[in-house]
């Protein structure tokens, strides 16, 4: 876990509640450490997720996106997964694009016994990120102060 | 809005690596919090009280609780909220027992993280509506899938309770694998005579309908209103005429058939009824072996059937089941031992399984109880027993322990005795694994009285020696290889999931291990349910089981299925799609990718718009990802609730 | 292009009387580009133009029209955006009747306006093989197609005649010619990744959010129920960043992934001159990748979004 | 005040000129990028292009895209967490700026927005603060392009209405003359050569571009038609039939002023933002019911008309609302022609005045 | 084209097993398979030194694949080969250590060579059995072998350890028995083929070979063979040479002899007792071969 300790990075994991998140949850029950970047965002099913949930995250900053479901056959609601697969695969294609790298990105299934599995997919992918680095951020393209809206600024503890 | 946050300590469970007195503090800074405390066990009852104080103390209209995982406790903590007078969906849980406290070692950075979660359910939150839950119509009845002791419990607990059943069994016969084996431990009671009477009570129940030969084809719906469509297979005998006389398997002339009922150790005809106490007791024709079947001549059985049963045209069948619950008893299958080639690799005729065993020992086995070697009829004297053949050894994919073959090789080893006085039974054995009521006295028995001769070690060959068996191994605790000449070796094979197991599982829309054996909803507290609303699990399906084990489970899954269905409606999840009509365009991209056909294509004002069924709905939001106008909208997983959460995290 | 022209008139008058509206294009404001024509009557049919100037896909109006009766002049790369809302059975086949035309390639105004330096005295434009001529003032002026042409004609698989009701000119092979210029796809493939992202941070901070882009998307099926102008859902907000002008293209390109066929209306639109088609290029080259689909082709089958297989043989899931 | 005389500089010492100026001020100039003439600040590396009319108007230079006009923030009370107070910070606009480069057409937009936004009682701060800022200086046009017509709406391709300073094209550079007494004070500082004879030269310049621009007949006076024809759905259906509902024409405009304002926020934090608005979008005239009065494109092509040509000059002494740039023209996607529907309104009461006296 | 393969005989080929040698040879010859001989090859480091220092161990084969290695490009080798399971062994260890990269470079200095080791390393009899088929060898057959009761011994790793030799079943294998039923011989089930023979103690612990090759002797004449065919000069050397060894220390009389299956595979197709080296076995195999000619002339 060197290659992770000191900053952390942003990360959001998007989990289908039936497999991964209950894979994450197995992975607590058996007390499986890991890095501490990743923040899970509850959702039913792969299937729920439109591919833009992981651009808006990048175009706010986000450093990594994970996403994962069940395996495909088991998904809880049968297909959801293999229309995720398919949106996701195609996602893969803009991201570069717009200038995000490749292995900030991934997606995985994690069923739900599988808790030493999501342990290694986070901690593999965490490492994975934090060898990318942080993201770099939007800034206003050019110097017009015309239209330039005050960035928020980011909460603090 | 008025949002309350109560962060749990959990005992030390969250507040050992998480300053939860710190994300109280950071909670407070959130847009529209306006209480935030820590609590030592928020789901405890005082913990509730104090939640339910705080709505009227501070005229909270939602709530957030950071301690464990939804998945346990968000139900509870609803529940708190109905209490007091708040809507249940007016609730967030963040998660930071399972994903921080107990994954995360840095104190700082896991209060960094439960505060950032607190923080994303605080935003979905603001946006959360109050959704009532509506109600639908179900169907009392119950599904039963494997006709072993597990399934046969489970139809008889649920038929008694007034449900109707419909029990669904593979072979032609129910009874599982307790029908198969002589003597059960600790109590050695005859395995049939205890089985026999609940068989019969099956056959005779007015509210059980029994599909033997029957396999699950499809199932689609959703808990209270399952369609299953069961294949009916052919049985080539019309079972409501057959009388089960025998008379067609007297004159069957293909008496070469191995006997699948007796483990291949025996023969049967090619028509038969599996074995006598068979239920249904009715004739089956094996179409590989059936000489009409295969070479288009014969008939034999069909010239003396007295009722005319015999169909050689018969197809199988498909009926469609409604039922309101699943209870999935499919069992498990015998683990092929042909993967030890230390063992002969089923080379050796003399070398076989512990079932076949049972079989040689039951006195309506193909040797009527006399132990007999298969390769030449001769009564053994030495035999060997083997154990952990495909339990706990991972180079073949098998780690776990089966947890019953201790017990019904040390039941066999005191038969053997019983039935040879002569005879001498070595055991070779890891450990002996007797955790159950009188178990490990059964052992003990068999070693100190019947003389059962344990080795603990493994075996490294068998190989034929003047007609015997030369059993080559080693005994771990004297430290020396030991060699022993056997009539007979029994291998203690361990059970793995039951063949189809893993399709039947997609089928039902449930998960299952690595291993194929079906998954619980909670490995402690939901032991008999699944994932999937309605359906429930009895026996070995969800993990090797012993027979009492197997009976409990069957009940238990049973008072579950009883217990669901013992109202006349169930509460809709309000969780399900909506359309915002204003904003549907009529494209119809969310109705092509409706995995439940719940959307339909409605005119409105002359407009063609998407609707919802939402008794249909599962709420899985394919078609809120598909709809490019954000019009279908999964309730509680809306578009800008998750939108929130991640402007939340990074923005 | 003339006999192609009578035959197209011929044809449209013929059919006239069966139909609500025909659209075809007629000499527009701009020497450089012909505007979309709505023929009702028989009158509007002598108006009709047709050469290279006619650059504007009308499909994009045909589901604005449905429950009509509406003819169609298209080009080839017009049809295959026909194809697709066939598809998506945002047009109903027997509403529709399809005049189809031997394209031989499509000016870009804003490239063909700064080769010329101004559109006036345009009077003709012609293509003849390997170059393109402007007749101006009567004076011939001869470009290459690289410096003139839309760049979806270098990709150009000709007309699908079978799919056209009636289709004027040669059945011919498309015109070949050569080599594209660089894409900005491949422009930004060489760079790294920072450089992408400041790409279009720049490119975006041109943009002025008049959503033409979307507005002349033939697959744009929301238009008024966009969700880039939406607060339920809240995709993208109102400033005025980079960000969320990138991030309204993403949704452009996601959302017309696997349907874009490339027609280039995006960018022919684009007020500023942004390369935004090149979002759904990307898109669609990884969609004929993996799921080996191409929009716009067979109108019996369905987007790939809106379908799987349950064994994608092309995805390779990483391992972990 | 006596206006300065008339200055001259030439070509080269432009660039130079204006970076001097750029120096404590915002210098707006046309400027390429990616392949257009934009108004941007301009800087050393600027490419500055003044062959002709920039691609965009300049009135982002006085109304901008985007705007933010305050900053919102929920404090919590320390200690009392239930009670929240609403912080709110203006933000006003205040950068001295030098518009240059812009035509006259452009310039004369300004005085739409002026009689708008700056009329006696209803001032907007934040227009008029930065209207009070700016300097504009106009370049009179050589070459007209074919979808000009200035001429035709009262306007002039050398004229100085909306301008503080007029440049007009000379040989080797351009005279400077003051418009405005603004204007005549920045003149009088800045260190230019005075123009002698070549200020009859730019006389003549402007005189002859005058007379070469080619005549149509005036959309002026059109009002009363336009109304007339408010509810005649089928002409305008049948106008906006290829119009696409983009907002190209509006974004492009020098003269429409119309805005959105939008509260964006995240947590306790947020911004209250002003961004162009465009009356050919649906969400133009939606109403929080979900009812719009303006349903259809039609509907909205008739507003977008009606409003430059008919109602904006009836409320402002026949002024109208088109400065005859053209951009609209050369950058509609459907290739629609303002002009074009302007004549055929006209022409459709004229048909129907005739068909009534038969 | 033919195969060709770089050919390690090892030590016992130049020596106690030069009949199994020869007759690989002859029969790789006459399959077609080219053997180009390594040249200036040393011991494969087998027995006594990987017992006590796998470092030596790796060198003394690494040498020989690095010659090998040398070599392969130009003359277009396909792997290397070797009758002797022991040597085979060796040389694959060797190969699969290599992978660790800090082991790799202690070989390296040792050699003071860089060194690839990627040629594939298999035995003659997997070439035989695997790449070229029995089939192959069974259309060279021109006195078949009919009437020889024969037991096939693989002997203890020509299998194993399964994960590295990767051929065959490493309980059960069944090559020899498929190779020697397409010579026409009478192959018997064999349950002790893969069972140790006690080579490795050959010369400190006599009793314990006696004992296990005994065993063997014992389950061979059990089962009915004429004869025990082996692929593996050590088990050759325990059960022919050692037979009055073994047979004073179990008070046996077994006298049966035991072939290399290269020599019937040379006796099968024609080559003639001389050529196959019959006079080396130190159990004569007269006896059998007479009654194979009989029975091979009765007939005829």
């Amino acid at each position: 876990m060197s290659v992770t300790e000191g900053k952390e990075l942003r990360i959001i994991g998007f989990l289908c509640n039936w497999c991964s998140y209950a894979g994450a949850d197995t992975a607590g029950v058996g007390r499986f450490a890991q890095p501490t970047d990743l923040r899970i965002v509850r959702l039913p099913c792969t299937g729920r997720i439109n591919p833009l949930f992981i651009v808006r995250a990048f175009m706010n900053g986000a450093d990594g996106v994970l996403v994962s479901g069940c395996h495909p056959r088991d998904c809880h609601y049968s297909e959801g997964n293999f229309y995720a697969r398919r949106r996701l695969e195609t996602l893969k294609a803009l991201l570069p694009v717009i200038g995000v790298d490749p292995g900030r990105f991934e997606y995985t299934w994690v069923s739900a016994s599988e808790g030493q599995r999501w342990r290694s997919v986070v901690a593999s992918f965490t490492e994975q990120v934090h060898a990318l680095g942080s993201m770099p951020r939007f800034m206003s393209g050019t110097s017009l102060d015309l239209c330039l809206r005050p960035a928020v600024q980011p909460r603090v503890f | 809005m008025n949002i309350g946050v109560f962060v749990c300590h959990c005992g030390s469970n969250i507040a050992g690596t998480v300053d939860t007195e710190a994300v109280a503090k950071a909670a407070l800074e959130y847009r529209e919090v306006v209480f935030a405390t820590d609590a030592m066990y928020a789901c405890s009852e005082p913990g509730q009280a104090g939640i339910v104080e705080a709505i009227g103390t501070y005229a909270l209209d939602g709530v957030v609780v950071a301690s464990c995982t939804p998945r346990m406790h968000e139900a509870t903590f609803r529940r708190t909220l109905e209490r007091a007078g708040l809507n249940r969906y007016m609730f967030e849980m963040a998660n930071i027992r399972e994903h921080v406290s107990w994954v995360g070692k840095d104190k700082a950075a896991n209060t960094r993280k439960a505060a950032e979660l607190v923080h994303m359910a605080v935003e979905k939150l603001r946006r959360n509506e109050r959704l009532q839950a509506g109600e639908f119509d179900i169907a009392k009845r119950v599904m039963v899938i494997g006709g072993g002791v597990a399934g046969i419990q489970a139809a008889l607990d649920c038929a008694d309770g007034g449900l109707e059943v419909v029990l669904v069994e593979r072979e032609p016969s129910i009874g599982g694998k307790m029908s198969k084996l002589d003597k059960t431990f600790p109590t050695v009671d005859c395995s049939s005579c205890i089985l026999g009477p609940k068989m019969v009570d099956v056959a005779q129940h007015p509210n059980i309908t029994l599909y033997a030969l029957s396999e699950v084809d499809s199932v689609d719906g959703f808990v209270g209103n399952f369609n299953v469509t069961v294949r009916r297979k052919a049985a080539y005998v019309d079972w409501d005429a057959c009388t089960g006389c025998g008379e067609c398997a007297a004159k069957c002339p293909s008496k070469k058939t191995p006997d699948r009922f007796n483990e291949f150790i025996g023969l049967t005809t090619a028509i038969n009824i599996p074995f006598p106490q068979a239920i249904p007791k009715k004739a089956s024709i094996n179409a590989n072996a059936c000489i009409k079947l295969t070479k288009g001549k014969c008939g034999a059985c069909a010239k003396v059937c007295p009722t005319g049963a015999i169909r050689f045209d018969q197809k199988d069948e498909l009926v469609t089941e409604k039922v309101g619950a699943i209870i999935a008893a499919t069992g498990y299958d015998l683990f092929d031992f042909t993967k030890y080639g230390e063992y002969g690799g089923g080379r050796y005729p003399d070398v076989i399984t512990a079932m076949q065993y049972e079989r040689l020992l039951s006195a309506s086995g193909p040797t009527e109880g006399h132990i007999r070697r298969p390769s030449d009829g001769a009564e053994p004297r030495d035999i060997v027993f083997i154990q952990c053949v495909g339990s706990r050894d991972k180079s073949i994919g098998r780690p776990y322990c089966t947890g019953f073959c201790c017990m019904y090789t040390a039941k066999q080893t005191i038969l053997t005795k019983d039935h040879m006085p002569d005879s001498q039974s070595y055991v070779f054995y890891m450990d002996i694994r007797s955790p159950g009521k009188n178990y490990d006295e059964f052992t003990r028995r068999a070693m100190e009285e019947y003389g059962a001769k344990y080795i603990r070690g493994r075996v490294s060959a068998i190989q034929p020696k003047n007609g015997r068996y030369l059993v080559k191994g080693a005994d771990t605790l004297l430290g020396r290889q030991v060699e022993i000449e056997a009539d007979l070796v029994v291998l203690a094979v361990g059970a793995e999931a039951a063949r189809g197991a893993g399709e039947l599982a997609e089928k039902l829309r449930i998960s299952y291990d690595p291993y194929g054996f079906f998954l619980e909803g909670h490995p402690k507290l939901k032991p008999v349910e699944t994932n999937t609303a309605g359906v429930y699990l009895a026996g070995s399906c969800q993990g090797p089981k012993d027979i009492p084990s197997s009976v409990a489970q069957g009940g238990a899954a049973a008072a579950k299925a009883l217990s669901l269905l013992s109202k006349d409606k169930l509460a809709s999840d309000p969780q399900v799609s909506g359309v915002k009509l204003a904003r549907c365009i009529g494209c119809g991209k969310c109705e092509s990718v409706c995995p439940f056909g719940a959307i339909e294509m409605i005119e409105f004002r002359g407009m063609p718009k998407a609707s919802i069924i939402e008794t249909v709905c599962q709420g899985c939001g394919v078609c809120t990802a598909a709809c490019p106008q954000g019009a279908a909208q999964l309730r509680h997983f809306t578009d800008n609730q998750i939108l929130a959460e991640v402007n939340a995290l990074c923005l | 292009m003339a006999s192609s022209l009578d035959e197209l008139k011929t044809a449209i008058r013929k059919a006239l009387p069966g139909l609500d509206v025909v659209i075809a294009w007629t000499a527009g404001p701009d020497a450089l580009s012909h505007a979309p024509l709505f023929i009702t009557e028989e009158a509007d049919v002598a108006r009709i133009e047709w050469d290279p100037r006619c650059s504007q896909n009308l499909a994009g109006y045909l589901p604005g029209l449905r429950g009509k009766k509406a003819g169609i002049v298209a080009k080839g790369c017009d049809v295959r955006s026909i194809v697709e809302l066939l598809q998506e059975k945002l047009i109903d086949r027997e509403d529709v009747v399809i005049f189809g035309l031997d394209c031989q390639g499509a000016v870009d105004a804003r490239s063909a306006r700064a080769a010329l330096g101004s559109s006036r005295g345009v009077r003709d434009v012609a293509i003849d093989g390997a170059s393109v001529c402007f007749s101006v003032n009567g004076e011939p002026r001869f470009f290459s197609p690289g410096e003139v042409l839309q760049s979806k004609c270098f990709g150009c698989a000709g007309a699908d005649a079978g799919l056209c009701d009636h289709f004027a000119g040669e059945r011919g092979l498309p015109p070949q010619f050569g080599n594209p210029p660089e894409s900005t796809l491949e422009r930004l493939e060489a760079m790294d990744m920072e450089e992408r992202l400041r790409f279009w941070e720049t490119q975006m901070s041109r943009c002025i959010r008049c959503y033409a882009c979307r507005s002349a998307c033939p697959l744009c099926v929301c238009q008024d129920h966009c969700a880039a102008q939406s607060r339920e859902p809240h995709w993208v907000d109102q400033t005025d960043h980079p960000r969320e002008k990138l991030m309204f293209q993403a949704i452009h390109a996601l959302h017309t992934a696997g349907r874009c066929t490339e027609c280039g209306e995006c960018e022919r639109a684009c007020p500023m001159g942004l390369p935004v088609m090149t979002l759904k290029r990307a898109l669609n080259r990884r969609i004929k990748d993996v799921f080996d689909y191409q929009a716009g082709i067979d109108p019996n089958q369905t987007p790939p979004l809106f379908e799987f297989r349950e064994v994608e043989t092309n995805i390779k899931e990483r391992e972990w | 005040m006596v206006m300065p005389t008339a200055r001259y500089i030439a070509h080269d010492k432009l660039m130079p000129w204006l970076l001097g100026l750029a120096e404590g001020r915002r210098v707006l100039a046309p400027v390429r990028e990616g392949g257009k003439t934009l108004f941007l600040p301009l800087r050393e590396d600027s490419r500055l292009d003044l062959r002709g009319l920039a691609d965009d108007s300049a009135k982002a230079a006085l109304l901008p895209r985007c705007e933010p006009l305050l900053e919102f923030h929920y404090a919590k009370t320390a200690g009392v967490p239930s009670r929240t107070t609403l912080e709110v910070r203006e933000i006003l606009p205040g950068q001295e700026t030098f518009l240059f480069g812009v035509r006259p057409c452009d310039a004369r937009g300004f005085t739409v927005f002026d009689r708008v936004y700056d009329a006696g009682t209803r001032r907007d701060i934040y227009y008029c603060s930065r209207r009070d800022k700016t300097l504009v200086a106009a370049i009179a046009c050589a070459d007209p392009a074919e979808t000009c017509f200035c001429n035709r709406v009262g306007g002039d391709p050398g004229g100085s209405d909306g301008a503080d300073l007029l440049f007009t094209p000379v040989e080797g550079g351009f005279t400077v003359e003051a418009v405005t007494e603004r204007g005549g004070a920045f003149l009088r500082e800045q260190a230019l050569e005075e123009a002698d004879g070549k200020a009859e030269e730019a006389r003549e310049v402007r005189e002859a571009v005058r007379r070469a621009m080619p005549e149509g007949p005036s959309l002026d006076g059109a009002p009363d038609e336009v109304l007339r024809l408010f509810d005649d759905g089928a002409f305008w259906e049948s106008v906006a039939a290829k119009c696409l509902s983009c907002g190209v024409c509006s974004y492009l405009c020098p003269t429409c002023y119309c805005f959105n304002m939008t509260d964006e926020s995240n947590g306790n934090d947020g911004v209250r933002v002003r961004t162009w608005d465009n009356c050919m979008s649906f969400q133009f005239t939606l109403e929080g019911s979900g009812h719009n009065p303006r349903n259809g494109k039609a509907q909205r092509m008739r507003n977008r008309i009606g409003h430059k040509f008919s109602y904006y000059p009836k409320l402002h002494d026949g002024n109208l609302a088109c400065v005859g740039c053209g951009r609209c023209i050369a950058n509609c996607p459907a290739s629609m022609d303002v002009r074009a529907i302007v004549i055929q309104a006209r022409s459709r009461v004229l048909d129907k005045e005739e068909y009534a006296n038969e | 084209m033919s195969p060709r393969y770089a050919y390690y005989p090892g030590c016992s080929g130049l020596g106690s097993s030069l009949e199994y040698d020869t007759s690989t040879r002859a029969m790789c010859e006459s399959l077609g398979v080219e053997l180009v001989d390594i040249p200036d090859w040393n011991c494969c480091g087998s027995t006594p030194a990987h017992a006590v220092d796998h470092l030596l161990s790796a060198c003394l084969a690494g040498r020989n694949l690095e010659i090998a290695d040398g070599m392969a490009e130009e003359r277009k080798l396909d792997g290397i080969i070797t009758p002797c399971p022991s040597c085979l062994k060796n040389l694959k260890t060797t190969q699969r250590s290599l992978s660790d990269p800090e082991f790799r470079r202690k070989v390296e200095q040792v050699l003071g060579k860089p060194l690839r080791a990627g040629l594939p390393i298999k035995s003659v009899l997997q070439v035989v059995v695997e790449d070229l088929g029995v089939e192959a060898l069974g259309r060279l057959v021109k006195t078949p072998l009919a009437g020889m009761r024969v037991v096939p011994y693989y002997g203890c790793i020509m299998v194993r350890p399964p994960r590295l030799m990767r051929f065959d079943d490493p309980e059960n294998p069944m090559a020899l028995d498929n190779l020697l039923r397409e010579l026409g011989a009478e192959v018997l089930p064999f349950a002790l083929k893969t069972d140790c023979c006690g080579a490795a103690l050959g010369t400190v612990r006599k009793d314990v070979v006696a004992r296990l090759s005994g065993r063997i002797l014992d389950a061979a004449v059990e089962a009915g063979a004429d004869a025990i065919v082996t692929a593996c000069p050590l088990c050759q050397m325990n059960l022919d040479m050692r037979r009055p060894q073994i047979n004073r220390a179990n008070r046996s009389r077994h006298n049966l002899p035991v072939f290399y299956y290269s020599q019937l595979a040379g006796l099968a197709s024609g080559q003639g007792e001389a050529a196959t080296m019959m006079d080396k076995l130190c159990v004569s195999p007269r006896l059998l071969l007479n009654s194979l000619a009989q029975h091979t002339g009765e007939r005829a």
